[in-house]
């Protein structure tokens, strides 16, 4: 077939980059040369729009044993343990079919976690959708969930937290983004990198079928009216088959037979042949009469490309295959040795005895092109918003309101569906600031939160950026963790729109600083482009997935009211920011304004001191305080437990409405024994820090002077209301 | 005592009922589905998870496999056989058991702690319970729903089979505090020797205060000698 | 009372009742987990001569319509808007009655 | 290579693959909860007409076995052994080619 423009287009290749592959090759192209060109080349394998802002972020650090660039992020939490982690994102294909999307969602970021030797522990995602009233919205919601749930719970590995949220700007791009987080020992991580020549590639796992393929070209190109006609292949995830890789790959580990393991993830056997030899600077020869397929007849072309799931590439040492094999037949699992290792620095396929493709390895990696895109600054509206101008409302109906809202309420409904506690190591589920899992057989847990801001990081991209790290960080704080690094998922739109391009740059600059000062560095993340339909680009939502370290288990903090008649106390500064609130919002439609400003110095400050109060046991319950403000904060903490809580009115501050219902930053609630004051106040005094005793615990009433009364058991009536009936 | 938990491809709280029974100091034994003779055993566990990935129906193909005639014979000579989740569903698939685990009324997946109350504690597998004592307990399933012919459900009460049954809070047993639709709220039965238990919530769950609570223990302990 | 009458009427004139099956299959080429798992259970116990088995869906419906064109329209949207993921899936209707 | 021989002398002489298909229905009286689901569904979308769904299994199986009477008895035992579940489901088979 002679390759045309229209052929090159289909490739979602532009034409000046067709004229640089010729240029590398000194040829042209044969067909399945440009399939291999047009998977690595995209956008989702060759990071070409986001690479040069993405090198600026911190990602080094005492507790960091691997950063990014492996298959996930690699840290320390003492002993000989370590903890491997990483987020992905499968907004496109969830949007085309939510649960198969989700599902296989779920499987790839599992493959990413234990193909680096760690046993997975726990699973978080993140999860968009449109506007509830958008028709599409509730049975994408129905889908990706049970598909999330339908992988997790099948392959026996707790889905503990995550986030789920609803804005019209995902009413055509959902974002389904999915976090694994596994254990390993310190000195038994497996990576990527090809070593040695002639040592034997073997593809172990699933059979390859016309999967997805250029899936990988999908997931980077904007939707338009007919991708719901274009229908590709769509992939169905087999957690059954899985799970058996995943025992196969963890028994083979034990030994030393592997010299290199890479999973087929987006573009299957090209990325990840690619990937080993490039990083070992290596050749690799395969012979693809050896792939086991599934489908009768299938070509090279469509065996580079598939995206079948649930397979594997290793490198073996030498002389090891018998004992590899006896393993993946233990598990009934393909394995077969594709190919091997060359010194030729090519990538060379063979079929039925002839070479098909020859390319050069750096052309499709190191080759690949890179973008300086050009992108402009955020002309953020800084209008202040008058509250006194409003029409006026009760508290209580205000509060109600954030409550009862879909983005607030209790997501049982979701996280019921579920398995939290297989494997017995959940301390802390869903429900929570941060879930807590227990390391097996130890004294000792990780806290785990995922976290995103989007209508903040479309009003002021840097603020956005360093709150979500902060929102993170004190999730985590909040628990009893100390914080220790993150994985983070940037879903944007279009790259080579320039206003998308700077909220890009301005959010990772945003991180960036928010990660630098907290050190609290990027091991893993993934980064989502053309997320949008026909021009229309969805808000910049980049999510932190965060983990931290409870060193020495007791009873993790968690937020709900312990005892009667204890002492509640706000920690940070209150300042009523109520622009781009949840209070406006859900009260008045009205998202204007600056998100509340972030103040590093604070949030470290405060969130430390707060871990000192924990490591001193002298806290009882503890929650931070985000989006809808401090009087929400303290009605999740009443509404899950028989106590409730009488705050005082603010002394100083003019307007009720700001002090209970403004975002800032760097806050907590936290709830002390009453016998414990003095202490308390004196680490508060000798780290200064800014509280205010707001109140006490109180059987069965949330109550605020004068302005509100209300039942516990109602509250939590408001708050699981509107999933039971949607 | 000594234990065996079989493992099937799919099997995924083995671990978990590994961890409890150690913990509750039996001698136990894990045995892969593909072997043919079972170490000697007094308890015989099949674990909750997914056994060849719930395809078909849940435990239908691990019913098939050769461990499972094993299985039979041992409960057959009056070993004693604890089927949780996953391992009830599999004894009903191979007829140890009677009646079948269908869909929840929901149609999704439920994991959750429920109450279930103790009917019989008159059985080697319940009888460190009160009778009537109401514990807390988690479940994880798809297909949890019990159903069975009347015949076998009036034999079920006349021989007073049935050791759990889903209430709530205060122990009343109703429509309401049924989490998955099953026949009469059962949640766990026996056969009529009494010594195969199926149940759908998860006792190797409760064992451990900090994840949860120890409703699970004297499960466990009714059946040390 | 009149709603009740109404009713009554309504499935008289309605009374021959018609009868479908919908078939659910897995689309060409769409991986189709379960049934690879069956096949391989069904080879162990010494079906050797099964060459492929795929596992879909079936759906006996009664409908309270005795217009056959007006039926298969109804039971074609039935399968769009619910029964069937057109996506992976592709079906059939069958008239049982 | 005698292998390779036997096996294609073996696939040639049993050219004319039958296909079947199987319905499994679940028994009468056993509850059916997608069924249930599926059919509340249906009415709250609207489908008035509907007057009961039942939801079942389907197979569509391939076997390299030219004798009729042979083939349905293999699918017939392949039912009985694993396919369906006896105590609650029903089955049907019938023959596509
Ligand atoms: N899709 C989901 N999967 C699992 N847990 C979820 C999901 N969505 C929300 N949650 C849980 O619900 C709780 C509330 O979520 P959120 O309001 O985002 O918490 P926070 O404001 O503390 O970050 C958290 O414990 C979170 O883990
Ligand atoms: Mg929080």
């Amino acid at each position: 077939m002679k390759i045309n423009n229209q052929i090159i287009e289909k490739h979602g290749l532009k034409l000046e980059e067709y004229e640089s592959i010729k240029k590398l090759l000194k040829r042209e192209p044969n067909l399945l040369e440009l399939g291999i060109f047009s998977a690595m080349w995209n956008e989702h394998c060759s990071y070409k729009s986001s690479k040069i802002h993405l090198k600026k972020l911190p990602t080094k650090g005492r507790q960091v044993i691997q950063g990014p660039g492996e298959n996930a992020g690699v840290i320390d939490i003492g002993d000989e343990d370590a903890i491997v982690f990483k987020i992905e994102s499968h907004n496109h294909p969830s949007f085309i079919e939510p649960y198969q999307g989700a599902a296989t969602g779920v499987g790839g970021i599992l493959r990413d976690v234990f193909t680096m030797g760690a046993r997975p522990i726990a699973l978080l995602n993140s999860i968009h959708f449109g506007s509830p009233s958008h028709i599409k919205t509730k049975s994408l919601l129905n889908g990706v969930v049970s598909g999330i749930g339908g992988y997790g719970n099948c392959i026996g590995i707790p889905t503990v937290a995550g986030e789920t949220k609803f804005n019209e700007t995902y009413n055509e791009n959902i974002l389904v983004n999915a976090m694994a987080v596994g254990h390993a020992k310190k000195n038994k991580i497996f990576y990527s990198k090809a070593k040695g020549l002639n040592k034997s590639v073997v593809y172990v796992g699933s059979k390859t079928g016309r999967d997805g393929i250029h899936g990988a070209s999908m997931a980077s190109a904007e939707f338009d009216e007919n991708s719901e006609e274009k229908k590709p292949t769509v992939q169905v995830g087999d957690p059954f088959t899985e799970k058996l890789l995943m025992e196969a790959c963890l028994e083979l580990m034990k030994d030393n037979s592997i010299i290199s393991i890479q999973d087929m993830g987006a573009a299957g056997l090209t990325s990840s042949s690619v990937e080993m030899a490039s990083k070992g600077g290596l050749g690799i020869e395969l012979k693809l009469d050896k792939v086991p397929c599934r489908e009768e007849n299938m070509t090279p072309y469509e065996m580079m490309l598939s995206e079948s799931q649930e397979r594997m590439l290793i490198i073996l040492e030498d002389d090891k295959e018998k004992e590899a094999k006896k393993i993946f037949d233990k598990w009934d699992l393909d394995f077969v040795i594709i190919g091997k290792t060359t010194d030729t620095n090519n990538l060379t396929l063979k079929f039925k005895n002839e070479v098909v493709g020859e390319i050069p390895i750096e052309a499709l990696a190191s080759k690949a092109p890179l973008y300086d895109r050009k992108w402009s600054k955020k002309n953020s509206r800084k209008n202040k918003i008058n509250i006194k101008s409003l029409k006026k409302i009760k508290i209580e109906d205000a509060l109600i309101k954030i409550l009862s809202s879909p983005n607030h309420s209790n997501k049982s409904w979701i996280t019921n569906q579920y398995d939290q506690s297989v494997m017995c190591d959940t301390i802390q589920k869903s429900g929570s600031d941060a879930a807590v899992i227990r390391i097996h057989n130890k004294d000792k847990a990780i806290a785990v939160s995922v976290d995103s801001s989007a209508n903040y990081c479309k009003s002021h991209p840097i603020t956005g950026g360093k709150q979500i790290v902060c929102e993170n960080w004190r999730n985590l704080t909040a628990v009893g963790a100390k914080p220790l690094a993150i994985t983070n998922c940037l879903n944007f739109g279009n790259p080579e729109n320039k206003e998308i391009m700077g909220e890009f740059a301005e959010c990772l600059e945003g991180i960036k600083e928010a990660c630098e000062f907290l050190n609290y560095p990027v091991v893993s993340g993934n980064v989502s482009f053309y997320n949008g339909t026909n021009n229309k680009n969805i808000y910049p939502t980049p999510v932190i997935g965060g983990v931290g370290l409870i060193k020495k288990l007791s009873q993790p903090i968690s937020h709900n009211f312990k005892k009667d008649n204890s002492i509640i106390i706000l920690i940070g500064k209150t300042f009523g920011h109520i622009e781009q609130s949840c209070f406006l919002k859900e009260n008045y439609s009205i998202i204007d304004g600056m998100p509340p400003e972030v103040n590093l110095v604070n949030e470290k400050n405060n969130g430390e001191c707060l871990l000192k109060l924990m490591n001193t046991n002298l806290i009882l319950s503890a929650h931070d305080i985000s989006s809808g403000g401090l009087i929400t904060t303290i009605s999740e903490m009443a509404l899950t437990s028989n106590y409730g809580a009488k705050i005082n009115k603010p002394k100083k501050l003019t307007n009720i409405f700001e002090y209970f219902f403004g975002e800032d930053q760097a806050r907590y609630v936290i709830e002390i024994e009453r016998k414990n004051l003095p202490k308390v106040e004196k680490i508060f005094k000798e780290n200064n820090i800014y509280y205010e005793n707001i109140g006490i615990t109180q059987k069965n009433y949330l109550e605020i002077q004068d302005e509100l009364k209300i039942n516990t058991k109602d509250l939590f009536k408001i708050n699981n209301e509107w999933y039971n009936n949607y | 005592m000594k234990s065996s938990v079989i493992v099937f491809p799919g099997s995924n709280c083995d671990r978990d009922i590994a961890v409890a029974l150690e913990k509750m100091q039996f001698k136990n034994t894990m045995v892969w589905h593909k072997e043919t003779k079972l170490p000697k055993s007094d308890l015989i566990v099949i674990p909750g998870g997914f056994s060849y990935g719930d395809y078909l129906r849940s435990g239908a193909i691990a019913g098939k496999s050769l461990i499972i005639n094993e299985v039979i014979k041992a409960a057959n000579s009056g070993c004693l056989i604890l089927g949780i989740c996953n391992g009830f569903q599999i004894l009903t698939e191979t007829g140890l058991l009677k009646g079948t685990l269908l869909r929840n009324k929901n149609l999704k997946f439920i994991n959750k702690d429920v109450h279930i109350k103790v009917i019989n504690n008159n059985s080697k597998f319940s009888k460190k319970y009160n009778e009537n004592q109401i514990l807390k307990i988690n479940i994880a399933h798809n297909e949890g729903n019990y159903f069975t012919d009347p015949e076998h459900l009036i034999k079920l009460q006349d021989e007073n089979l049935i050791v759990f049954k889903y209430c709530d809070e205060d122990g009343n047993i109703n429509e309401k505090s049924n989490p998955n639709g099953s026949i009469n709220n059962i949640a766990g039965i026996l056969n009529s020797k009494k010594n195969i238990l199926g149940m759908m919530p998860h006792p190797e769950r409760m064992v451990d205060e900090i994840i949860s609570n120890k409703d699970g223990v004297n499960l466990f302990s009714s059946l040390l000698n | 009372m009149k709603l009740i009458l109404e009713k009554l009427f309504q499935s008289n004139s309605k009374k021959n009742k018609l009868k479908f099956s919908i078939i659910v299959t897995l689309k060409k080429d769409v991986l189709d987990p379960q049934g690879k798992v069956v096949q391989n259970t069904l080879v162990n116990l010494g079906m050797d001569d099964l060459k492929s088995i795929r596992q879909g869906k079936h759906f006996e419906i009664d409908l309270n319509e005795s217009d056959e064109d007006i039926a298969i329209k109804k039971i074609d949207e039935m399968c769009k808007k619910l029964l069937v993921n057109l996506i992976i899936e592709d079906y059939k209707i069958n008239k049982i009655k």
